[in-house]
């Protein structure tokens, strides 16, 4: 069955993604040598986001293991701007699939600076903008507020014509205003849902057990979370949805389609099969014969009553 | 002499069947059968998840499990042997101790970086001295073993807090050059592995050893300033909650000494005492 | 272990409420006979959400599992106010449990009614004002607004002097900012969470599975979020905090209060179990004396770092 | 000649041991023995959920199943035997069917409704036709049973979609009285079993009927209308989602004739015809 498709005008030989952040495939390659490159799980792969400055991360623990899905409190480690562009970039290009690169900033200035340098190189085909991270704590959270995102959107959008991305933060009463806001100010996707703020207590200790007290849930407990919250904003905005939040089959992916996702990402899954990926693709051609189409595009088209 | 490169990973998880399961000390022993992978090296682990019914009464297990090997050996009908030993701590550990012979658990791996060899870490080395702790005898177990088979001499001290928590000494490691601690005095030393670890020190000439050390943090932390202080060198094998074991989620970070984190699962689980800045990263503060 | 506490004044033998409209305890009567009354699992009844008016309640299927968890969209069925007064409110004063009546209302005047014709009765203890349910579309949600919710309660407050607890929505942004508004207000307490927004696709058919679209996720797949909520907004109160949201075992009522709950309680796992508050009850001695607590007042007033 | 009243759960749920369970035609059996419980009544089902490991990997189950049983008797060491009839259609039924003896399962009930019996549906009733479908005929065989043992002469129709979906008729059912319709025709009549019993209706003298039915929604539906036509009194043994089947969460609605809702677990899962709206509520409409 024939499962190439597109978002926003990068063409793809099918709808599966990686979330932002769980799949470094530098680290993987390393340990999975070229095996990883020659049968590379993902149609398109989405850089972990990518900061100003350079940045160390959360301090320990930053995992913890919860009812079908686990919270993180990562906290964006990474090298920075010129050290991904200079170190990283020419890895991420090596793996014959469009590359998407994951930004955040803490103000406009920084979000300007990001785009402008990431989107000049042509090795990237899109760019997210990661406006939703529960943890880091800028202050002002863009991804909240329609207006904000809105008015980023507006300033980020004349810098470059390949395709915005916006990742949507969960956290909120109505994601769909915040997309509406996005597409107001010009982007080309939204993608959704990032992860839930969440907490856990130290089994052990009287302590909570994240070393910054808090962070986001993923994994399929959040599921029927992500599909409320795409099923909203794909009825509410013209663009397409990027949907994601505890995949973890090919059931789970269509899933997603259904409610109103273009394409799919997979995220912690990863965590439990490296080749994850490709398992929710492999899957694809039955899960969507099972329920009656002769394709990807008419699932892509289906309205759910 | 130097240690060869690490074994690469089959890319995926790939099913292994249960070939033995059996108590062992307070702690459970089981072995799987690897037809694909490679033979691991000393202080290289796995991810493991018991399958089909990974997933508890709670929700949990979820994610797989970080588990050392204890030992390895050829199959006789092709493929590894591979041993874990296992602590049963919560879901996921109880989970795989459960798990019996015919069953099927998910593997990942081998990951992560192996013990140098003892003249790799100090020129000067003689032998190995071996620092085990509770379920950390297992890599311990593993090296010593390396050891042995390319003639190297070692010597093992093992700690353990009760009778109730000390499986797997009697398979995995002879008895000839090994010491064991109790901290309850029920065997053996009465007190911490440490003490044997201190008295080692002051009878040997310190500037030709080179320890290896692998068990709970404030052990490790123990040994870490025990050589530091000695400038002995010493190799730690560090656990840290995992949710990949390949370097994908950032999640098992353990500070360095020069700032910032490195990720345990591919720069460690085995480190260099004087590259991390504590080995209780995580750990409630003390005291 | 003296498990005996209070919340509002409410003197409670122990910390272990019952989520509201998780336990209908006249059917449970007719099905378990007077078992169910003379080993009632909880230490409070709360009731089923009470509205103005009679309501059949929103049209099937109502419920699906999810990982770790369910959806419901029960939609509030209920005999409405004076069909509770007269039928039904005798047959929860037979507990031998203090009763808290939950109510729901689309304007503030229909909230006035209810809160004074219930309160007016001797058998009830306390209030809970549901402004939180994701299944009856108000138009305003008054409970996303902390300025909204701060509002409601000064209408409220004057009516009676018996407790009011407000029962938060976890669907918003900054939960603790509604809850300061319910404070500001004057409530006497905040209980939290209500279920979180989800959706579910027909495993069968391409169309969502309930038959309202939508409906709230619980059970344990949600504790992590309702964890990480009721720290902040514990931190950030003075009135007590009544938390909930996947509680299945003692150990996990335990997080609950060692994340700033003064009380717990159960819900979802009532369906696994009908005696799983007696459950919770039995084990918490053993859970409190593992963390090293005394009685169950040293793990309330424990504040975690 | 009266049923008796429905018997009262004990409160809480229990554990019993998996006495048996094995496949039949496409269906599964298991036993359980239930040394507490009340001997259950004819249309009674029970909330089950293995244990420990309900919870599978994709974290589900996680709510107990409702299942009717299929046969009880006398167990010989004390309590009951139940029996009842799976068809492996998603993670609980599937877990369900996979328990083996001497594990364990929660159990709560009986739960719901009893069937009546045909003179307190029809004064004039002579004996009564049962109608199964599928996995229905459960509640169908244990009607039956009771039936033979009351002396009440009945003859049963029963209906599926081919030999994999026809678990259990040879052991829940004598072969004297029961007529089958396979849609693939792979044996007895080709067709629905509504063909049958508008067949037998057209025979009889519709006045001395009362019908019983058990069986998917389209097919419980069918059965309906054609009693409601004919005025002939029907029970139903209908099907909803169900989280806590004692009335608790209000979740296993079914829409009444004269609007509103009722609860299945509790109001029923045996109706009369003319109690409710329909008996496909939450389907999807059918073209
Ligand atoms: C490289 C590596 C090798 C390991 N080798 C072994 C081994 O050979 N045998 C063995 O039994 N265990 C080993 N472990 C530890 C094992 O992975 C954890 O005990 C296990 O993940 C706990 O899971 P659980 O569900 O049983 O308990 P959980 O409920 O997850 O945790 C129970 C308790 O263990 C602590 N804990 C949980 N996860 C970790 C972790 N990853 N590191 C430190 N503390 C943790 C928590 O404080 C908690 O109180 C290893 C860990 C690593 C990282
Ligand atoms: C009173 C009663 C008695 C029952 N007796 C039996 C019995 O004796 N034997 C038996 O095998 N099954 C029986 N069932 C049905 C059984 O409870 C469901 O098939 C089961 O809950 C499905 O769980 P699952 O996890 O296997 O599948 P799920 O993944 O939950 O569902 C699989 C498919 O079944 C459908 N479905 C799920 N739950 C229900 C439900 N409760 N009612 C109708 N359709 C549903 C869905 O459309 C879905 O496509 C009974 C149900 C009720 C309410
Ligand atoms: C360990 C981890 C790290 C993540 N890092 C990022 C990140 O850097 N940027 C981002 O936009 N999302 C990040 N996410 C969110 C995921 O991309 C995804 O939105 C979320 O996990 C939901 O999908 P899932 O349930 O399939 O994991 C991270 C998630 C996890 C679990
Ligand atoms: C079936 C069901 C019905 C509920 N009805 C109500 C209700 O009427 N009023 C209310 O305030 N909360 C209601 N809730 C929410 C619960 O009281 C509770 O806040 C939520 O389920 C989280 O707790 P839990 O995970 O333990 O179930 C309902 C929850 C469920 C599952
Ligand atoms: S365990 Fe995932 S990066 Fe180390
Ligand atoms: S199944 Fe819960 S009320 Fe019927």
């Amino acid at each position: 069955m024939d499962l190439s498709t597109e978002i926003c005008g990068i063409e793809l030989t099918g709808p599966v993604l990686n979330g932002s952040g769980t799949f470094d495939v530098l680290a993987a390659r390393r340990v999975f040598g070229d095996a990883l490159v020659e049968e590379f799980p993902f149609d398109c792969y989405v850089s972990k986001t990518i900061t100003m400055n350079p940045r160390p991360g959360n301090p320990p623990y930053r995992l913890w293991e919860t009812p079908s899905g686990m919270i993180n409190s990562i906290g964006l480690p990474g090298p920075g701007l010129e050290g991904f562009l200079e170190r990283d970039l020419a890895g991420l290009a090596e793996l014959g699939v469009p590359l998407i690169v994951s930004v955040m900033a803490d103000c406009a200035e920084d979000f300007e600076v990001l785009v402008r340098r990431v989107a000049a190189r042509d090795e990237v085909a899109g760019i997210e903008l990661n406006v939703s991270c529960p943890n880091v704590h800028s202050g002002l959270i863009v991804g909240e507020q329609p207006s904000e995102t809105e008015a980023l959107m507006k300033a980020l959008r004349p810098i470059t014509g390949k395709p915005l991305i916006v990742k949507l933060t969960p956290n909120v009463a109505n994601p769909e205003e915040v997309a509406l806001g996005a597409e107001a100010g010009g982007a080309d996707a939204v993608s959704m849902i990032n992860t839930v703020k969440a907490a856990a207590i130290d089994p052990g200790d009287n302590r909570t057990w994240l070393g910054v007290g808090a962070g986001g849930l993923s994994g399929p407990a959040v599921r029927p979370i992500a599909l409320a919250q795409v099923r909203v904003v794909a009825a509410a905005v013209e663009i397409p949805v990027v949907g994601m939040g505890g995949i973890s089959d090919a059931e789970s992916a269509l899933e997603f389609i259904l409610a109103g996702a273009r394409v799919v990402a997979v995220g912690t899954e990863n965590f439990r099969d490296p080749r994850a990926g490709s398992a929710v693709t492999s899957g694809l051609p039955a899960a969507l014969a099972r329920r009656g189409f002769g394709s990807l595009a008419e699932a892509q088209s289906a309205r759910l009553d | 002499m130097r240690a060869e490169a690490r074994p690469q990973a089959p890319f995926g998880r790939r099913p292994c069947e249960v070939a033995d399961s059996r108590a062992s000390g307070g702690y459970h022993i089981f072995t799987l059968i690897d037809s694909e992978g490679p033979a691991p090296a000393p202080g290289q682990f796995y991810m493991l998840a018991a399958a089909p019914e990974w997933g508890g009464e709670g929700g949990r297990p979820y994610l797989p499990r970080a588990i050392s090997y204890a030992r390895v050996a050829e199959n006789l009908t092709g493929g590894l042997r591979l041993d874990f030993l296992i602590d049963e701590v919560g879901p996921g550990t109880s989970r795989l101790a459960r798990m019996e012979p015919g069953d099927s658990c998910h593997l990942t791996g081998p990951f992560g970086s192996r013990f140098s060899l003892p003249r790799e870490l100090n020129p000067e080395a003689a032998g190995a001295i071996l620092v085990g702790g509770g379920i950390g005898i297992a890599p311990m177990a593993v090296l010593r073993r390396e050891l042995v088979d390319r003639g190297i001499p070692s010597r093992s001290l093992l700690g353990f807090r009760d009778q109730a928590h000390s499986g797997g000494v009697d398979e995995l490691f002879g008895c000839d050059s090994t010491r064991l601690a109790f901290e309850d005095g029920s065997s053996g030393h009465k007190g911490y592995v440490t003490d044997l670890l201190l008295q080692l020190l002051e009878g040997d000439d310190a500037s030709s050893a080179a320890v290896y050390s692998c068990g709970p943090p404030a052990m490790l932390e123990a040994v870490r300033q025990i050589c530091l202080q000695r400038e002995i060198p010493v190799e730690l094998a560090l656990e840290s909650p995992m949710a990949c074991g390949y370097g994908a989620c950032f999640g098992c970070a353990v500070p360095k000494a020069d700032g910032g984190y490195l990720r345990l699962c591919i720069d460690g689980p085995v480190v260099r005492g004087e590259e991390i800045a504590t080995a209780m990263a995580g750990e409630p503060s003390v005291g």
